[in-house]
């Protein structure tokens, strides 16, 4: 299971989708922002963590779709589903191959990107947190989707539609995290629902993402 | 000899070191890896006479 | 004799085998000059304080910055034009040169920006097309790792930098549009009316020699490496070839 | 002895029955070759066997982790080299070593080349020597000697008389020669499913309508 | 040619990014935006010509990835290079498709939107316009994108950091627009520049994109 | 009267010469198969001559617009059906009709299935259905017979023999039997490339080298 795992951080460096690219992506979201909404300082402050969270979203989104598609296509997931290893560790295992390829470079770097939306200086602490405890949730339901839409050619625009909904709840509680932490308010209620959203999805949806998997392999 | 920076030292120092600091790294990768090609390619060439 | 005969990698090893130890010592010379020079002899400036210093090394490193990005269109130019393998991979070596560069500018503009306008960042029009200017230089050279078949990924990456350059160049004018800044106009001009001080003239345009040198230096040290990587490839293949 | 034995075993694809009625066993040191025209269900039915989908009626039994299952498509990583290729499947299967079924199809000169610079019949090889490694008993193949020449042809029959004299056993589906003489053969057309009023199954729907 | 470009929207109905996943896509944007910045109606009205226009960038590149990289995988891009029309005609009509599966939707559709972030009242038309004027220029360069990236496998992220830059001075020009439209200030300038940059990118990129196909296919 | 003449032609891939000095004609009504082991260059060659890539040597000549390829990948669209597909090539090569292209290949009970539910030897005759609605003279097939059966390998004989019979040519890689066996075959295995020091071309970075 292990060697999935590395396999997949290997190709992730490999074929251009390495640590850098979700970075890369992540800064030009932040970029972006000011040009739509216009470059005062107020304002950025005020959306500062909620684009912070869009843009984890929105990088880990992007990365997705082919996270098992990929294998459907050159044939490595009926072997892999033949193979003498559970498939719902083998979809664990891509779930935290995403992650390290995408969401924790995104943990480290957000302070920075946090400087060019002019972020409230106590926030920056919880951001890190928040995007710590959140991030790993995005990728597992991502592969849930990804697992979802496996058989459908052009699956990108389907797959946001069925994975943005589901991470409604993360981007709530991570984005309340951040701000009642910036504000100096309590944030315990947004912290443990972070934690316990996170800890449940990890725990439970690897089952649903293997069962859909089979599924779609059925009718291959 | 350090010149007078007053409330703006680190302003200034962080600048510099910032600076040498990029530069160095820059330099440090770029002799790095000339290095390791430049002994790969001997290497490669020396096998490549061996065997013909 | 022809001046692309110097884009035949014998000929370039050689001749910048010559030229290397001599660049690298003149830019070091110039480099460590000028910026003693600025750091120790210069005074400080009513306006900035002691901050004037950072000139020394915020200005040159913002002009190569947009110079390297010239000069890698160039070099792109070349390659998809004669096919001189030398000039797309000194292009390739230029790259992350520039990039740092870039770096450089923010990171200075940025900590010199604390004290003087009181925030780390602004979307003032000269910062933010750096920014920019920063993310086409994570693209191309993201596009160069990704594609492994070289010749290919010149073409595909000189093909960028002419879409990206006009782009860059449309971004600038998009931005100035956009928001009126905060940053200093361009003093460095020839005309004396706006002209700074000698005093600080002198060891800058020594700093800005020494930054060209060190560039010139660095990228040859860097094309060499290139070329070399280049022909390891090409004999690797011919051996599992044969 | 008896490895794999399949009794009246029935298919489905996209919900309706394409083969019925299948039986046959499958012992050590014995190699089948399934024939039938395009379009009969060969692949269906691997599949089945491979457990990637459910049969329709019928029984499967062979032990558990016996089997290793090979597809139209190789399941390769063009980005990796062949030699990191076969080692992930190694380390799948938790086989300790790559090396010989590089050398038993001829994949050394290839070994550090990135499988999408390999032309079509070297890629068919490289698929081949996953087979190996997997180091399992029952070999399940689907048309394993695509766009291979003479010389492949043969390596891969002898690929397949050492597994057999090993112990092992193989089910093969192919329209071409595999060089393998002694293999049996079953023809599936006779075992096309009939339509309903013939007495064939109805599809998944049609059952639960009527 | 036409055949082409039916073909591709033919495709795109059937397989799960037809009209309706851009619009989709674009509504969730614009509703997780508040759960990210917080629901104060003022906050909302003074990003909203910016949100509306990042989402608009965002759902045309969520559509792009898969624009030549299907056809490449399949062997269609081979045939197509091969067939009697030219490539560049082809890259073209698939700009044309991308954009009126994704584009024309989402400039029909800005409007309801804008009601859900309280965009002003005079800025409805300037955001049609604006959205009608940009939108084609982001399809095509972002098939300049596609192409350079066809070759590769998960391309997705790679194609993001190439053809975000290039969106810089539409998008610029665009929420400007918007902007200045909705205040009443005079949009001679904007107007005119994005009806210019997206007008030149229809005539010149194609070339561009059909040169990298090129390349790509000559060491496939 | 000849359609395709190759004349002194080096091919490369990856940037190294793989084939050199190829030269062959091929005149209307008549077929040439191409034979050598996997990796020749067989597939580099045909590349070469439809024109994706370059050539390093030598020269191609035949009339414009004259040429139909046909690669290891089909080129069809999962999601459209055996009929939309053929009609999209049909309108790209402006063909008026597709129901003989149906008709030939024995397509017409799957005309209404989509692409993806067929199995791999009926993708394949659809494949193959796509040639004959470009309506091109010259027909540059990589493997054709690949997955299919003895049936549809007899039927794919027939149209090119069909094709012949118009004054059409066609040039053809394969390790099997096509059940053709008028063509004239080439064997590349004598072309494969010599390395440079024995006079071989030197590959692209190579030459500016050295
Ligand atoms: C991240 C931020 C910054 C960037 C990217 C940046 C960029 C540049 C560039 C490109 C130049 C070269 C101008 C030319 O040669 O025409 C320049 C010059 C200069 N910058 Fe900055 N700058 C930044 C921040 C700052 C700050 C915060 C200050 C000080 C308050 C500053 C002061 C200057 C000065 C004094 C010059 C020389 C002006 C001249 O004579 O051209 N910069 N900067
Ligand atoms: N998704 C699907 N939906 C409906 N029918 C399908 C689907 N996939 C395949 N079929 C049909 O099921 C039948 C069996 O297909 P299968 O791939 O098993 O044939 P095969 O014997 O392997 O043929 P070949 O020799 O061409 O590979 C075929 O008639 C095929 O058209
Ligand atoms: N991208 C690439 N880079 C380097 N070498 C390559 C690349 N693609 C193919 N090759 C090599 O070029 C040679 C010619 O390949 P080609 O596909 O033309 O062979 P082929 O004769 O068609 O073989 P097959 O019968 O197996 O299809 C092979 O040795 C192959 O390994
Ligand atoms: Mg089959
Ligand atoms: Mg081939």
């Amino acid at each position: 299971m292990i060697a999935l795992l590395l396999r997949d951080l290997r190709l992730a460096v490999r074929a251009g989708g390495g640590f850098g690219l979700g970075l890369a992506f992540f800064l030009i979201v932040v970029t972006l922002v000011p040009f739509g909404v216009g470059p005062e300082g107020g304002v950025l402050a005020r959306i500062a963590s909620g684009v912070l969270w869009l843009g984890a979203l929105l990088a880990c989104l992007l990365s997705l779709d082919r996270i098992f598609a990929l294998d459907y296509e050159d044939g490595t997931l009926d072997l892999l589903v033949t193979a003498p290893i559970p498939l719902e560790g083998a979809v664990s295992m891509k779930a935290a191959a995403h992650w390290i390829t995408t969401g924790l470079p995104l943990v480290l770097a957000a302070p920075v990107f946090g400087v060019l939306l002019h972020l409230p200086a106590p926030a920056y602490l919880w951001l890190v947190v928040s995007l710590l405890l959140g991030t790993p949730a995005l990728s597992v339901l991502g592969t849930f989707g990804a697992a979802l839409t496996v058989g459908l050619k052009r699956g990108g625009l389907l797959l946001s539609l069925l994975v943005l909904p589901l991470y409604v709840p993360t981007l709530i509680f991570g984005a309340e995290l951040v701000r009642r932490g910036a504000a100096g308010m309590e944030v315990r209620v947004p912290l443990l629902m972070l934690a316990g959203i996170t800890a449940a999805t990890i725990a439970l949806v690897p089952f649903a993402s293997a069962a859909a998997i089979r599924v779609n392999l059925r009718q291959a | 000899m350090m010149p007078e920076l007053g409330k703006y030292a680190v302003t200034v120092l962080g600048s510099y070191v910032a600076t040498v600091a990029l530069l160095a790294g820059l330099v440090a990768l770029s002799l790095w890896k000339g290095a390791k090609v430049k002994r790969a390619l001997a290497r490669q060439e020396e096998r490549m006479r061996k065997n013909g | 004799m022809s001046i692309w005969e110097y884009a035949n990698p014998v000929k370039f090893m050689k001749t910048s085998s010559l030229v290397l130890p001599w660049a690298t010592g003149l830019a070091a010379a110039c480099l460590i000059g000028g910026l003693i020079w600025g750091f120790f002899l210069t005074p400080d400036a009513d306006n900035f304080g002691s901050t004037v210093k950072v000139i020394y090394v915020h200005v040159p490193a913002a002009m190569m910055a947009i110079n390297i990005w010239v000069m890698m269109l160039v070099t792109s130019l070349i390659w998809l034009i004669r096919r001189h393998h030398v000039s797309a991979l000194a292009a390739k070596a230029a790259a992350p040169i520039g990039m740092v560069m870039t770096l450089i500018a923010l990171i200075t503009g940025a900590i010199w920006g604390q004290p003087m306008w009181g925030t780390w960042w602004e979307w003032d029009p000269r910062l933010t097309s750096f920014l920019i200017l920063f993310l086409f230089y994570l693209g191309y050279m993201a596009l160069w790792e990704a594609i492994d078949n070289p010749d290919t990924a010149a073409d595909l990456t000189g093909v960028l930098c002419l879409v990206g350059s006009v782009f860059a160049l449309l971004s600038r004018y998009a931005v100035l549009f956009w928001n009126q800044g905060l940053h200093q106009g361009a003093t460095l001009s020839m005309d004396s009316a706006q002209h700074i001080s000698d005093v600080y003239w002198f060891p800058l345009l020594l700093c800005i020699a020494g930054f060209i040198l060190f560039f010139v230096a660095l990228v040859l040290l860097r094309t060499r490496t290139e070329i070399r990587l280049r022909r390891l490839k090409a004999l690797e293949q011919r051996e599992r070839m044969a | 002895m008896t490895m794999l034995s399949v009794d009246n075993l029935s298919v489905t694809r996209g919900g309706l029955p394409v083969l019925e009625g299948v039986s046959f066993t499958l012992g050590a040191g014995r190699a089948l070759v399934l024939r039938g025209p395009n379009g009969i269900g060969k692949t269906t039915l691997l599949r089945t066997l491979a457990g990637l989908q459910p049969a329709l009626a019928g029984t499967v039994s062979m032990p558990a982790e016996t089997m290793a299952y090979a597809g139209h498509a190789d399941g390769l990583k063009a980005m990796l080299s062949v030699r990191e290729n076969l080692r992930f499947w190694a380390d799948v299967y938790a086989t300790p070593d790559i090396a010989p079924a590089i050398e038993q199809m001829n994949l050394r000169a290839l070994a550090d080349r990135a499988a999408h610079s390999l032309s079509a019949g070297q890629k068919r090889r490289l698929g081949l020597a996953r087979l190996l490694v997997t180091g399992r008993p029952i070999w399940v193949l689907d048309e394993p000697t695509v766009s291979l020449d003479a010389a492949s042809v043969a390596l891969f029959g002898t690929a397949v008389r050492a597994h057999l004299a090993a112990g092992g056993a193989a089910l093969m589906a192919t329209h071409i020669d595999l060089g393998i003489p002694e293999a049996e053969v079953l023809d599936l057309a006779p075992f096309k499913a009939r339509p309903p009023e013939q007495g064939g199954f109805r599809g998944s729907f049609d059952e639960a309508f009527g």
